[in-house]
C-alpha cells in the first residue's frame, strides 16, 4: 500500500498552523483535487485509484468543514504573482484546447465561439485589464460556503458512489481499453475547478474556472463515445461557450464601469448604476447557459446519456449551481431593477415550464433533469427578488436539492445498472426488487415534497417573499403543483407491488451503500437543523427570529418545525408498529374483480387464460410532451430573456 | 401539558364535527334523493366496525400511509386552530394527500393505481387554487397567518367572490362529490370501484375516514375565513358552502378528469387568477 | 310444418350469406339444430324489413366455415356453437376454443348428441 | 409493453353482472375490449331434453328476470303457432298489457342504472322510486312482483277486471307523471349530455352490419321494431317505432325513455279496447312434429325463439337469440377509443342482460 | 372492556356494508337486491351500503346458481373479504340451484362454494325477504368473535 501524494500533502498543510491555516484549506480544495487528478490518470491500478478517490473525498470532505470566514482581506494575495499568470496561461490552454476540438468535431459554432472568446481574452488580458489588482483573492462568505460544502460533501459522496459504478459500467459496456482512470481524474478535476468557482473573488478566474467545468463538462458526458453522447457532449460544450463569450462580455462591460475585477467589491459597486445593467444582464445570460435555464435546456437534457455519476455531480448537484451562484454573487448589483424582475420572471417560468414538462416524461432521468431545471429556475427568481429572505431562501433550496436530487440520481443509476433501463415503466415496483435503493428513493423524493423536509422549507419562504408579485406567485403555485405531480407518481410507481413478506436489502457494494445512506440521513438531518441553517444564511444586519421553539418566523407567516419533526418521528414510530402487526396478518391478493388467479398481479382473462393486471402511467403527451411543446415554451422563454434584457436597457 | 390537552379537545371536536357532517351528508343525500337515510351517527359505527375488522394489506406500505394521511390532516388542523400559517397548513394537508396515493399506488390493483393518477390531477387542482386563496388572504391582509382574515375587520368574500366560487370548487372535489367525484365517492357505483379506497381494508379504511372527517372540517375551516367578521358567519358560510356541495352532487352527474382537468379548473384558476389581479390592481 | 330454408352445403355458404349482406339484410343469428359424429345442421337467420329468410346448412363431419369474414357480429354465435355442439368454425375471429361459456377443450360439448336425431328415442 | 390491462368484471360495482371485459387501456383511452363469458351460463336450453313442453314455460320465464314475461310470451307464441292454436282476443290484449308493464319496469331500469353508471344516483333513486308503482302492478295482477308466470300455451292464465283496469291507469297516469317530471334532467342536463352525447356512437350502417337490435337499432335511425309484426294485439293498435339519428349513448336513451310515454299509451290503447272474452282456449296434446322461429320484441329488442318438436312431450330443440347476445358485437365495436370513465355509459347504453346472452 | 366489546358488537350490527355479487342468477333477485338500496325500501336506513368491493364488504349477497367458472369467483371474493363476515344465499337458486339445477353448466347452491350463514328463499326472493335476511345475517356477527382493535 502506498503513501498517497494527497495524503501526505493534508499532512502537511494540517501541519501549518495559525492563520495561514485557511489558506492551506484553500489550497486543499482547490490545488489537491487537481493533483489527485493527475494521479488517477497516471497510475491505472484500480485499486489504487479508488483509494485516491476515497482520500480525496474524505480530505475534501474535511477540508470544507474546517474552513471558516470571513477571511483576511490579504488571504492568498502573497501569492497573487504566481496563481495570475498560471491561470491566465491556463486559460489559453483552455481555449486552445476548446478550438482544437471544435476543428476535430468540425463543429463551426464551437469553433466561432471559442475564436471569439480568445481574442476577447486576449484584447481584455493584454491591453484593458490593469496589472495591479489589490484585492483579495478569495472570497468565503455563507453563499460560497454553502456551495462549496455541497461540491465537497455531495460531491464527494457522488465521487465514492462511481468507483463501483464505474466498474459495473465497463463491465456493461466492455471498452478495449478501460476508460476510469480518464473518468475518475476528470471528476476530480472538476471537483477542484467547482472549489475555485465558488471561492474565488477575482472575475477573470472565475471566467477560468468557470471554462473548466465547461469542458469537464463535455468530457464526461462524451465518456461513452457512442455517436448519441459525442452529439449531445457537443451541443453541451457550445451552448457553455456561448455562455463563456457572454461572460467575457459581461466581464468587459463591467470592468469599463468600475476598472474593477473583484465580485463582491463589483456586486456592491455597481449597484444603483444603469450603465451597470446591461453587462450585468449578460451576466445573467451567461448564468443561464450554465444552468441550463429554458431556452437552453438542451445540453442538460443531452448530458443525461453520460454515466449517472456525472449526472448526479455536474448536472444536478454542482456545476449547474455555478449559474445560479453567479447571479447570487451579483444580486445586490441589481436588485430592484427592471432587471431583477425579469430574471425573477424568467426564473419562475423557467420553474413552471420546466416542471410541466417533466409531467410528460417516462425516462426517470429525464424527469430528474427537467426537475433540476425547474428547481434552478426557483434560485434564480430568489434572485431576482433579492430580498435577503429570497437569497437565503435560495441558499437552502441549493442545499437541499443538491443533496436530494443527487441522491436520487444514485438510486436512478443503482437501479438502472440492475434493470438496465431508464424508463419510469420498468422501474415500476423497484421496491419489491430493490428495497433499499427503492425505498431511498422514495425517501429522497418525500424530502423533495412533504414537510417539513428541506426543500418544502425552502418553497415556503419563495413562497413568502413571492406573494407581492402576482405573475411570479401565479406561476409559482402553478409549478410547485406540478412538481408535486411528477414526484409523487415517480415515487408511487416506485412503491407499486404486490409484496407482502419482509423486505430483505439487496446486496451491493459498501462504497455504494454508504452514499445512498449517508446522503438520505443527511437529508433528514439537514432538515431538522434547517432553522439554524436559515438563521446562518441570512446576511448579517438583518434581524430575524428564526428558531425560537423551532418555530420559524418571518415577517408573514411562520413554519413550526421542530412540531412537525415531532410528528413526523412519532408518526415513523407508530408506523413501524402498525406495519408490522399489518404483515403479520393474512395476506392479500389485490382486488381483480374477483378474477384472480394465483398469482398477486394475474387475472383470468378471456379464453380462461391468465393475463396481468398492469398499469402504465398517464404521461398525456398532448399536454406536457416534450416534442410537442418545446419549441413553444423556448420561445415564450426566449421572450422573458427579452424583456429582461429590454429591463436592463429601458433603465 | 395543557398545550397537549387543548389540542386533544380541538381534535375530538373536529372528530365530532367531522363525523356529524358526515352524517348529516349521509342523511340530507337520502332526502333528496326520497329516501329516509341512515341516523346521524351512522358515521361513527361504520368508522368503528372498520376499525375492529380484519387487518389486510398487499403492500406494507398500506398500513403506513392511512396513518400518515391521518396524522397529516390532524396536524393541518391544530395548525389552523393555533392560528397557522395558511402556507403551512397548506403543505401539511397536501403531504396527507400525498401518502394517501402513494399506498394507492403501492397496491399492484390497476384500480387503484389509476384511481392514485387521478387523485393526483385532482390535488394539482385543489391544491393551486387554495395556494392561490394564500395569496390572496395575504394581499388583503398583509400576512399568510389564518388570524390575518378575522383582523381585517370586514368579511374577505367582498374582496375574494370570485375566488370564493373556485374555492367552492376545491371543495367538491375535497368532498368527493359529483361533479368531480372521480375517485372514490362513498356510494362507489363508478369504474374505478372505490378509486384510491380500493385496497384499504378495515382499519386502515377506517383511519382514512376518519382523515377524511378532518379534511372536510379543514375545507369548511378555511371557507370560514371568507366571512370571519364574528362567529354567525363563520359558521353560516360553511354550513352553506357545505350544503350548496350536497344539492350539486344530486342534481348533477359526474364529469370525468378530463372535463375537470379542462374546464373546471381551467375556469377556477383564471376566475381566482382575476380575482386576485383585480384586487392588487 | 318446417321452416322455408335454402339448403346449401359448406362450399357454397360464404357466397350465399356474401349475397344476403348484399341484400342489406340483417344477420340474424345461427341455430344449430343438431350435431352428432355424421355431422350437423345449421339454420343462418336473415331479416330485412321484419321478414326472415333463412339458409339451411347441412355439414358433414365437424368442421364449417366461418362467417366472421362477412358478418364480424357472428363471432358469437359460432363460438357459442363451437362450445355446445363441438364444432369447429375455421376463420372464427376471436376464437374462444370453447371457452366461450365452458371450461375448455376437454368438457364434453353438453348439446351434442351420441347418435344421430333420427335413431333417438 | 401496451399500456394499462384492466379486468372489468366478472364482479363490478357498475354492472351488477358477471361480464368480464378485458380492457386495454392508454391514458385512460381504451385501446380494446375483450369480452369473457360463462359466469351466467346455464345451458337451460339443454333442459328442454328433461322437462317438457309446458314445464319449459317455467324455465324460459328464467332466461332473463327482466324480460320474463315476454320470454313466456314468445315461446308459447311459437308453440301456438306450431300446434295452430288461436288464443282468445281477450288473451291477446292481456298479454299486451304485461308486455308493456314489462317494457315500463325494463326501461325505468336501465335509465336509473344509466344514471348511476354516470354517477347520478339521486336520478337512479328517483327513476327505481316511480318504477316501484309498476312492481306494484305487477304484483297486484299476476302475483308476483319481477316474474309474472301469465303465460300459458293458448293464452294468459289470469284476468284483470275493471277495478283493477281503473286503477292500473290511474297508477300509470302516477308513473307518467313521475317520469315526465324527470325528462328535463334525463333529455337536457348539461352534465348528462356531457357524458352521453356522442359516446358510443353507432352509425346506421355499422348498426345494421353488426347485427344490433331494439333500442341500439333504432337510436342508429333504423326503424325496426317487431311489434310491428303484429303478433298478440299489437296489429290492433296504433303506435309507430320511436326512432333517433345520432346513434351515441344520449340517442339510445331519448329512445328508451320516448318508448316509456309509447309504453303507457300502449297499455291505455289496450285497456280501452279489451274485449271480453276467455283468457286462454283449452290446450290438448303434444306439439307435432315440426320447427318454427317465433319473435318478440323485448324491452331489449328482436327476441328470437327457435322451437323443433319431434311429436313427443319433450322438444328436439329449443334456441332462444336474445337481443343482448345480439348487440354484444356492437359492444366491442364501441368501447375502443372511449374514456375509462365512459366504459360504464357505453357498456349500460346496450342495456346488457348477461342472463339472456349466455342463458 | 366490557364496553368497547359492546360498541363494536352493536357498530357491527349498526353497519352492514353489502357485496351483492350475481352469481349466475336470472337478474330476478339481483333488481330485487337491488331494489332494496331505492327509496320505497330505503335499507340505508340500517346503515346498509352496497360497496361493490369484497374488501370492505361485511356481508356477501349472492343471487344465483353457482356454476363451474363463478365459483371460482365466489371463492375469490368470499376470501377477499376481511373477517368477521357473513354469507346471504338468496332466491331458489342460491339455495340449491333452483329450476337450473338439472342444467348442464349448473353446479347448485352457494354452500357447496362457501359456508352460508341465511338462506333466503323466494323465485325471486322479494325485497322484504331479502332485507329480513340482511336483518338475520347481522345477528350472525353476534356469534363471530371479536377481533382485533
Amino acid at each position: 500500500m502506498t503513501i498517497q501524494p494527497g495524503l501526505t500533502g493534508s499532512i502537511f498543510f494540517l501541519s501549518i498552523t495559525g492563520s495561514s491555516m485557511t489558506e492551506a484549506i484553500l489550497v486543499v480544495l482547490i490545488i489537491v483535487p487537481f493533483f489527485a487528478a493527475l494521479a488517477c490518470l497516471l497510475i491505472r491500478s484500480t485499486a489504487c485509484r479508488a483509494c485516491i478517490v476515497i482520500a480525496t473525498a474524505a480530505m475534501l470532505a474535511v477540508s470544507s468543514l474546517l474552513l471558516q470566514g470571513p477571511l483576511a482581506p490579504d488571504a492568498g494575495l502573497r501569492w497573487a504573482g504566481l496563481i495570475d499568470p498560471l491561470i491566465t496561461g491556463c486559460d489559453f490552454l483552455l481555449l486552445a484546447v476548446m478550438f482544437y476540438l471544435g476543428c476535430r468535431y468540425r463543429h463551426p459554432l464551437i469553433v466561432l465561439l471559442t475564436a471569439g472568446q480568445l481574442g476577447l481574452f486576449v484584447r481584455l488580458e493584454f491591453f484593458v485589464f490593469a496589472k495591479d489588482r489589490g484585492h483579495a483573492l478569495f472570497q468565503v462568505d455563507v453563499l460560497s460556503l454553502t456551495l462549496v460544502r455541497v461540491v465537497c460533501l455531495v460531491g464527494g459522496l457522488i465521487c465514492l458512489h462511481a468507483i463501483p459504478y464505474m466498474q459495473a459500467h465497463e463491465q456493461h459496456q466492455n471498452p478495449a481499453r478501460s476508460r476510469q482512470p480518464q473518468f475518475f481524474a476528470l471528476l476530480l478535476l472538476f471537483l477542484g475547478a467547482m472549489n475555485g468557482l465558488v471561492l474565488t473573488n477575482h472575475l477573470a478566474h472565475f471566467y477560468f474556472f468557470f471554462e473548466l467545468t465547461t469542458l469537464c463538462s463535455f468530457l464526461l458526458i462524451g465518456h461513452d463515445r457512442s455517436k448519441e453522447a459525442m452529439d449531445n457532449a457537443l451541443t453541451a460544450l457550445w451552448m457553455n461557450g456561448l455562455g463563456g463569450l457572454l461572460l467575457l462580455f459581461a466581464i468587459q462591460g463591467l470592468y469599463g464601469q468600475s476598472a474593477m475585477l473583484d465580485m463582491t467589491g463589483l456586486a456592491a459597486a455597481t449597484a444603483g448604476n444603469q450603465a451597470a445593467l446591461l453587462p450585468l444582464s449578460l451576466l445573467l445570460l451567461a448564468a443561464f447557459t450554465k444552468s441550463a435555464q429554458l431556452p437552453w435546456q438542451r445540453w442538460l437534457l443531452g448530458a443525461m446519456v453520460a454515466p449517472t455519476p456525472t449526472s448526479a455531480l455536474l448536472h444536478s448537484s454542482t456545476m449547474v449551481k455555478a449559474g445560479v451562484y453567479l447571479a447570487l454573487r451579483f444580486a445586490p448589483a441589481f436588485a430592484h431593477t427592471l432587471l431583477a424582475q425579469g430574471l425573477m420572471l424568467a426564473g419562475g417560468f423557467t420553474f413552471l415550464a420546466a416542471a410541466a414538462l417533466a409531467i410528460g416524461q417516462r425516462n426517470a432521468k429525464k424527469v430528474l433533469a427537467y426537475s433540476t431545471i425547474s428547481n434552478l429556475g426557483l434560485i434564480f427568481a430568489c434572485a431576482g427578488i433579492g430580498t435577503p429572505a429570497a437569497v437565503a431562501a435560495a441558499m437552502l433550496l441549493i442545499l437541499f436539492h443538491a443533496v436530494s436530487k443527487g441522491l436520487l440520481f444514485l438510486c436512478v443509476g443503482t437501479a438502472e445498472q440492475q434493470v438496465h433501463s431508464r424508463d419510469i415503466e420498468v422501474l415500476r415496483g423497484l421496491c419489491a426488487r430493490m428495497p433499499l435503493t427503492g425505498m431511498i428513493a422514495v425517501l429522497a423524493v418525500l424530502t423533495l415534497i412533504v414537510p417539513p423536509f428541506g426543500m418544502l422549507l425552502g418553497k415556503w419562504l419563495v413562497f413568502e417573499a413571492g406573494a407581492d408579485h402576482l405573475v411570479f406567485y401565479l406561476m409559482l403555485v402553478l409549478g410547485s403543483s406540478f412538481t408535486l405531480l411528477y414526484w409523487v407518481r415517480l415515487a408511487g410507481t416506485l412503491l407499486a407491488s404486490g409484496q407482502v413478506e419482509g423486505f430483505k436489502p439487496e446486496r451491493q457494494p459498501l462504497l455504494s451503500r454508504f452514499p445512498l445512506v449517508a446522503l438520505a440521513c443527511g437529508a433528514v438531518v439537514l432538515a431538522l437543523g434547517a432553522p439554524i441553517l436559515y438563521g446562518r444564511l441570512l446576511p448579517g444586519g438583518q434581524t430575524w427570529s428564526a428558531g425560537r421553539g423551532g418555530v420559524l418566523t418571518t415577517a408573514v407567516g411562520s413554519f413550526p418545525l421542530d412540531v412537525l419533526f415531532a410528528v413526523a418521528a412519532l408518526l415513523g414510530l407508530l408506523a413501524l408498529f402498525g406495519v408490522s402487526r399489518a404483515m403479520a396478518g393474512r395476506k392479500a391478493f389485490p382486488y381483480l374483480a374477483g378474477a384472480n388467479t394465483r398469482l398477486p398481479d394475474h387475472f383470468v382473462g378471456p379464453m380462461n387464460r391468465p393475463v396481468r393486471a398492469m398499469v402504465e402511467n398517464s404521461y398525456l403527451a398532448p399536454f406536457f410532451g416534450e416534442e410537442r411543446w418545446t419549441l413553444w415554451v423556448n420561445l415564450a422563454a426566449a421572450g422573458f430573456l427579452l424583456v429582461m434584457l429590454g429591463g436592463a436597457l429601458w433603465q | 401539558m395543557q398545550t397537549t390537552a387543548l389540542a386533544l379537545a380541538v381534535l375530538g371536536a373536529a372528530l365530532l364535527l367531522g363525523g356529524l357532517l358526515s352524517g348529516l351528508d349521509r342523511r340530507l343525500t337520502a332526502r333528496l334523493q326520497s329516501r329516509q337515510g341512515p341516523p346521524f351517527t351512522q358515521p361513527f359505527f361504520d368508522v368503528i366496525k372498520l376499525l375492529a375488522k380484519e387487518r389486510m394489506v398487499t403492500n406494507p406500505w398500506q398500513a403506513f400511509s392511512p396513518l400518515a394521511t391521518l396524522s397529516a390532516a390532524a396536524c393541518a388542523l391544530l395548525l389552523f386552530a393555533w392560528q397557522g400559517d395558511l402556507l403551512v397548513i397548506l403543505f401539511v394537508h397536501m403531504a396527507g394527500g400525498v401518502f394517501l396515493v402513494l399506498g394507492a399506488m403501492a397496491s399492484p390493483s390497476p384500480y387503484s393505481q389509476i384511481a392514485g393518477q387521478r387523485e393526483l390531477w385532482q390535488m394539482l387542482c385543489c391544491e393551486t387554487l387554495l395556494f392561490v386563496m394564500a395569496g390572496a388572504l395575504y394581499l388583503t391582509t398583509g400576512s399568510f397567518r389564518v388570524s390575518g382574515a378575522a383582523a381585517l375587520g370586514e368579511p374577505l368574500l367582498y374582496r375574494l367572490p370570485l375566488l370564493f366560487a373556485a374555492f367552492l370548487l376545491a371543495l367538491t372535489v375535497k368532498m368527493r362529490k359529483s361533479p368531480f367525484d372521480l375517485a372514490g365517492c362513498h356510494h362507489a357505483h363508478q369504474e374505478l370501484v372505490r378509486g384510491v379506497f380500493t385496497e384499504y381494508v378495515g382499519p386502515h379504511l377506517g383511519l382514512l375516514e376518519i382523515a377524511h372527517w378532518l379534511e372536510v372540517v379543514l375545507y369548511l375551516a378555511i371557507c370560514s375565513l371568507f366571512w370571519a367578521t364574528g362567529p354567525w358567519g363563520m359558521i353560516l358560510l360553511p354550513l352553506t358552502a357545505f350544503l350548496a356541495v350536497i344539492v350539486l352532487d344530486n342534481v348533477s352527474a359526474r364529469l370525468t378528469w378530463r372535463w375537470m382537468l379542462g374546464w373546471g379548473w381551467g375556469a377556477a384558476f383564471v376566475l381566482s387568477a382575476v380575482n386576485l389581479f383585480w384586487l392588487k390592481g | 310444418m318446417t321452416i322455408e330454408a335454402d339448403r346449401i352445403d359448406s362450399v357454397e355458404l360464404c357466397r350465399a350469406v356474401a349475397a344476403f349482406k348484399a341484400k342489406g339484410c340483417r344477420f340474424v343469428t345461427i341455430t344449430c339444430v343438431g350435431a352428432d359424429q355424421r355431422g350437423a345442421e345449421l339454420l343462418y337467420h336473415f331479416d330485412r324489413e321484419l321478414a326472415l329468410s333463412h339458409l339451411r346448412l347441412t355439414v358433414a363431419g365437424d368442421e364449417v366455415p366461418s362467417i366472421c369474414g362477412i358478418y364480424s357480429a357472428a363471432f358469437l354465435v359460432e363460438n357459442e356453437i363451437q362450445d355446445q355442439f363441438g364444432l369447429r368454425f375455421n376463420g372464427l375471429v376471436p376464437d374462444y376454443r370453447r371457452t366461450l361459456f365452458l371450461a375448455g377443450e376437454d368438457s364434453l360439448p353438453p348439446f351434442r348428441r351420441k347418435s344421430g336425431p333420427d335413431q333417438e328415442e | 409493453m401496451a399500456g394499462t390491462i384492466l379486468p372489468f368484471g366478472p364482479q363490478h360495482p357498475v354492472l351488477p353482472e358477471p361480464l368480464h371485459l378485458n380492457l386495454q387501456i392508454e391514458d385512460e383511452i381504451v385501446v380494446s375490449a375483450t369480452p369473457a363469458f360463462g359466469y351466467v351460463h346455464r345451458g337451460l336450453e339443454k333442459l328442454a331434453d328433461i322437462r317438457d313442453f309446458r314445464q319449459m314455460i317455467q324455465v324460459v320465464e328464467r332466461v332473463c328476470g327482466i324480460c320474463s314475461m315476454i320470454h313466456a310470451l314468445t315461446y308459447c307464441q311459437g308453440l301456438e303457432e306450431l300446434m295452430g292454436i288461436e288464443p282468445t282476443p281477450r288473451a291477446r290484449f292481456l298479454r299486451v298489457i304485461w308486455s308493456e308493464l314489462h317494457r315500463l319496469h325494463s326501461h325505468l331500469l336501465w335509465l336509473g342504472l344509466f344514471a348511476d353508471a354516470m354517477g347520478f344516483e339521486s336520478l337512479f333513486m328517483q327513476l327505481w322510486k316511480v318504477r316501484e308503482r309498476i312492481m306494484d302492478i305487477n304484483e297486484a295482477t299476476a302475483g308476483n312482483r319481477v316474474i309474472l308466470s301469465v303465460n300459458v300455451i293458448g293464452g294468459v292464465r289470469r284476468d284483470l277486471d275493471s277495478g283493477q283496469t281503473a286503477w292500473i291507469l290511474s297508477e300509470l297516469a302516477e308513473v307518467e307523471k313521475g317520469f315526465s317530471a324527470m325528462s328535463r334532467t334525463i333529455l337536457h342536463d348539461y352534465t348528462v349530455q356531457k357524458r352521453t352525447r356522442g359516446k358510443g356512437a353507432l352509425s346506421r350502417s355499422q348498426a345494421m352490419e353488426l347485427g344490433c337490435v331494439g333500442p341500439m337499432l333504432r337510436a342508429s335511425g333504423v326503424s325496426q321494431d317487431m311489434r310491428l309484426l303484429g303478433y298478440a294485439a299489437y296489429g290492433e293498435l296504433e303506435f309507430a317505432p320511436v326512432v333517433e339519428q345520432d346513434g351515441d349513448c344520449y340517442a339510445r336513451c331519448r329512445v328508451r325513455f320516448a318508448e316509456l310515454g309509447q309504453s303507457i299509451g300502449l297499455i291505455r290503447q289496450a285497456i280501452a279496447k279489451l274485449p271480453a272474452g276467455d283468457t286462454s282456449v283449452p290446450v290438448k296434446g303434444r306439439p307435432p312434429a315440426g320447427e318454427v322461429v317465433a319473435r318478440a320484441e323485448q324491452p331489449r329488442g328482436e327476441c328470437l325463439y327457435y322451437i323443433k318438436a319431434n311429436g313427443g312431450k319433450f322438444l328436439d330443440r329449443l334456441r332462444i337469440r336474445t337481443p343482448t347476445f345480439a348487440n354484444i358485437p356492437a359492444l366491442t365495436v364501441m368501447l375502443p377509443g372511449i374514456e375509462l370513465a365512459d366504459v360504464p355509459v357505453v357498456l349500460l347504453s346496450i342495456d346488457p342482460c348477461i342472463s339472456c346472452t349466455e342463458r | 372492556m366490557g364496553l368497547i366489546d359492546k360498541l363494536i358488537s352493536t357498530a357491527r350490527r349498526s353497519s352492514p356494508w353489502l357485496l351483492h355479487f350475481d352469481c349466475g342468477s336470472c337478474n330476478g333477485c339481483d333488481i330485487e337486491t337491488l331494489a332494496c338500496l331505492t327509496p320505497v325500501y330505503d335499507v340505508e336506513r340500517f346503515g346498509v351500503v352496497n360497496v361493490g368491493n369484497p374488501k370492505h364488504a361485511d356481508i356477501l349477497l349472492v343471487t344465483g346458481t353457482v356454476n363451474l367458472r363463478n365459483r371460482e369467483v365466489l371463492a375469490v371474493l368470499y376470501e377477499q373479504m376481511p373477517e368477521p363476515k357473513v354469507v346471504v344465499a338468496i332466491g331458489a337458486c342460491g339455495l340449491s340451484g333452483g329450476i337450473f339445477r338439472e342444467a348442464p353448466n349448473v353446479v347448485g347452491g352457494v354452500d357447496k362454494v362457501i359456508p352460508v350463514d341465511v338462506y333466503v328463499p323466494g323465485c325471486p326472493a322479494r325485497p322484504e325477504a331479502i332485507i329480513d335476511g340482511v336483518v338475520l345475517a347481522l345477528e350472525k356477527f353476534r356469534g363471530k368473535a371479536l377481533a382485533v382493535l
